[in-house]
């Protein structure tokens, strides 16, 4: 099962992962939950995420691809927000399934990874005063 | 052509997106973004800093020698910081 | 935060990632649920894990903390089960949250590893006919 | 000395815990594992490959060169499969 999901709407973590294992159970699942820090320079008021949609699916679809044959998983899934994000929520979430925990951590990480580096989106952190476009750090 | 702008480079050149009649001697990316910097004081300050600049064209990453004739949509952009 | 259960009933992860992103949340979670497959030689009756109490809880805390210690976790959970377990349902979860990706996923396979090799818990899967010890693969 | 037993171990010994009388002269590890295999077949059965054997004493791992005589409770058990 593979499952790219962009949307600006808060979600659930243990939602996404009760409705995956509702459907999939694999030996081991990994998944990783990014969620907006309080504090960067100053305390974060919210953070605006831009994204440019067409592409952000074309290479999310392509990478759980590419992860999923790489390392023969049972699931693949990811769900990434844009628009306004207030501190403490969730932005993104990676689940990776499969028979043996090597391969969930490694495909997690790989598609992680690949998408701090490569999927278009942009966060801006507001806070009190003044807001900043956020630097990449890889 | 159909140019689209992200973040920064948007809020630099003042525009999300917009239609740029493009000199036919003009092919590549590396070109193109040089134009671009004679459009303006606004686009020489937002892509005159050309490692720091991404282009798509039609949703694929490309580099500064890619010929983007037959590009339907190119799309410039900083370096991504999602996830 | 640290945490360590060792119980016979069945739990369910996403409410132990409620739990835990209700008390804390930080830039990065990363959650490995470990689950009773279906079959190994055979299809899988049920499986029945053994352990040694004392000993489990001793190695758990100091592995815990030592993660925490080293990556600068905010939360490191775990909660191992024992006695009949069924297919699909959880055996191992853990729970790593820090500012930063890598520091989750570095410590969760670290504790994962190594409760692995060295948390005292033996399983013996239950086939229709007959049952066999699981031999240790790492 | 109070001596556990787990998983197949356990089984081969048909015990879950016992208290073993133990000579005086048998203070190591690898003493005690020998001293056992002579208190009968299934014994002999059950720790008779040392390779595959751990020994926990207070629940901590030990070597076969360890001296038990100031522990309380001695636990052994094949290779550990749980997570």
């Amino acid at each position: 099962m593979i499952e790219v999901i962009i949307q600006e709407e808060i979600f659930d973590p243990d939602e996404i992962i009760k409705k995956i294992r509702s459907k999939i159970v694999a030996g081991a699942m990994v998944s990783f939950v990014g969620s907006v820090r309080e504090y960067s320079d100053h305390k974060i008021q919210f953070m605006e995420i831009e994204h440019y949609d067409e592409m952000a699916k074309k290479i999310f679809l392509s990478t759980l691809n590419r992860a999923k044959e790489k390392w023969d998983l049972k699931v693949c899934y990811l769900i990434h927000r844009y628009g306004r994000l207030y501190p403490n929520e969730p932005i993104v979430m990676v689940v990776t399934c499969s028979d043996h925990r090597k391969e969930s951590y490694k495909a997690n990480q790989f598609v992680v990874d690949y998408l701090k580096t490569n999927a278009p989106f942009w966060k801006k952190e507001h806070f009190k005063k003044d807001s900043k476009w956020v630097k990449q750090t890889v | 052509m159909k140019i689209i702008y992200f973040a920064k480079i948007r809020e630099v050149i003042g525009k999300k997106t917009e239609v740029v009649e493009i000199p036919d001697n003009i092919s590549t990316i590396g070109q193109l973004l040089f134009y671009l910097t004679t459009l303006g004081e606004e686009y020489n300050n937002a892509v005159n800093d050309i490692n720091k600049i991404h282009v798509a064209c039609d949703q694929e990453y490309v580099d500064s020698g890619f010929n983007f004739k037959d590009c339907q949509e190119i799309a410039i952009f900083p370096p991504v910081t999602g996830g």
